[in-house]
């Protein structure tokens, strides 16, 4: 009975791309996690988040993404966001991840910025 | 038509929309649906219905997560004002001391367990105006937004 | 753990959400954003839960336009049940006499006066089951739709 | 407070197209009904109504639109619907409305037809 959320990766060998469909809440937000975990085992330290088709989230969703955060920070890595509606990226800004996280319009920019 | 002057001296009667949901996992959403209609309704700009859903979303999951209410509902009522849209969100759970609640911080949630903590805080910072009431029958969240 | 036969024995109790709306100009569009979010959870197709919307927008303008109900105000609750959403209406209005209203006919309306009578009749049509109790006291519809 | 309704005329020699945005309420239906009296006084005798931007009905709106097939029925005219959602085509065929009005999936579809 659940929101149903997806997410899809793109590798390459200096940075990831996560893509996400649905709603960042607790079972988004993990499911984030864990890709990023292996994607950061594997040695990736430059994360791309797309969240074009992602278009509501919640703190709990948001509080898992800082850990993503923390993660990439402690491998001197970067990590970026692309696509946020104009509310999340207040709430990003309100939260001072933007601190932490860079913000692009597309993902073609992110790309060609952190890469 | 004799009482009309006192008629006109009476406040006006806001127009009211009540949902009742149950703590069900993305029962919010089926709230901030119904959040939007209105808003829509009153003509508020989408920046803004989206900044009362964000808002909303928050306050109906600390009711779902924190209250432990008995009834397993959360009560919400939207408020429909000539300027602004006054939602409340009320749960008959156990209560919080406001008091006790920290502001959250980035730089103290990086390499700290405890990330969470930010409802509140996203909630003041998205409604132009809030209001909370707590104790052992319960939470009563009120958080207006105006419609510029 | 002792009494868990007798707990399994119980029925399900299904989850509901209410809701409460003015009869306001187009508030009908609110109640059907928030069946449509219900359902969108139970995971109806779309064209069930457009039939839905259909229904539900006849039901309450119904009440909004011939229940002179006092509290001016419609009641729906929507129960989540396994295979199946049920609608209920309510008014606190004067009621009528289900007997006495008249199935609709093309035939009959054109080159007729009256056009109007059509609303019962899509509700039977495009829900599965229908059930209407008026009085006096005023007019509940319940209507189901199952989810296949 | 209410739901914006608008429409667009397109006229030919021949025939008329009504293009409708929004619900098909007792106002939009007025709107609809004023607009057709309009073009059948001016001796239009053939009528597409296109809703491709009207998704929401009301049987008070379609009694309106009852109104408009009765007229354009005493004119020995024509009158067709195209874009209707199921929902939509499927409450005219319950109601028997297609017993005097065509429905068609395109406007084009409607034009090659009724012209
Ligand atoms: N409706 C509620 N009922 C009981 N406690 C609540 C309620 N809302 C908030 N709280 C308390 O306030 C704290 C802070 O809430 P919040 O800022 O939303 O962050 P989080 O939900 O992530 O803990 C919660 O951890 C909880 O202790
Ligand atoms: N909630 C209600 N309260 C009072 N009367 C009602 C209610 N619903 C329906 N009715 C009566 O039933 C009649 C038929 O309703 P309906 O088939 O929806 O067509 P219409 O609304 O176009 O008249 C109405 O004209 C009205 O007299």
């Amino acid at each position: 009975m659940s929101e149903s959320f997806n997410l899809t990766l793109e590798e390459h060998t200096d940075y990831a791309i996560i893509r996400t469909e649905g709603y960042v809440n607790n079972l988004g937000g993990e499911k984030i996690g864990e890709a990023a975990d292996q994607l950061i085992e594997q040695g990736v330290r430059k994360l791309i988040l797309n969240f074009e088709k992602s278009n509501v989230v919640n703190s709990i969703g948001i509080s898992i993404l800082i850990e993503v955060i923390e993660k990439i920070v402690d491998v001197d890595g970067q990590i970026a966001f692309c696509y946020l509606t104009k509310t999340i990226e207040k709430t990003f800004n309100i939260m001072g991840l933007t601190q932490y996280a860079e913000i692009y319009a597309t993902e073609a920019e992110a790309v060609e910025k952190l890469a | 038509m004799s009482d009309s002057s006192s008629e006109k001296a009476q406040k006006p009667t806001h127009q009211e929309v009540e949902l009742i949901i149950p703590m069900l996992q993305d029962m919010e959403l089926t709230a901030t649906q119904t959040a939007c209609s209105i808003a829509q309704h009153m003509k508020f700009d989408e920046d803004r219905i989206d900044e009362v859903k964000m808002a909303l979303i928050e306050a109906i999951i600390n009711a779902f997560e924190h209250s432990q209410s008995p009834d397993k509902k959360v009560r919400i009522r939207f408020v429909l004002g000539e300027e602004n849209l006054t939602v409340i969100i009320q749960d008959h759970g156990q209560g919080f001391a406001l008091e006790s609640i920290e502001k959250p911080e980035i730089g103290k949630k990086l390499h700290h367990e405890y990330k969470r903590g930010w409802g509140l805080m996203l909630i003041e910072n998205l409604m132009d105006t809030v209001y909370i009431e707590s104790n052992a029958n319960g939470t009563t969240l009120v958080m207006s937004k105006n419609r510029k």
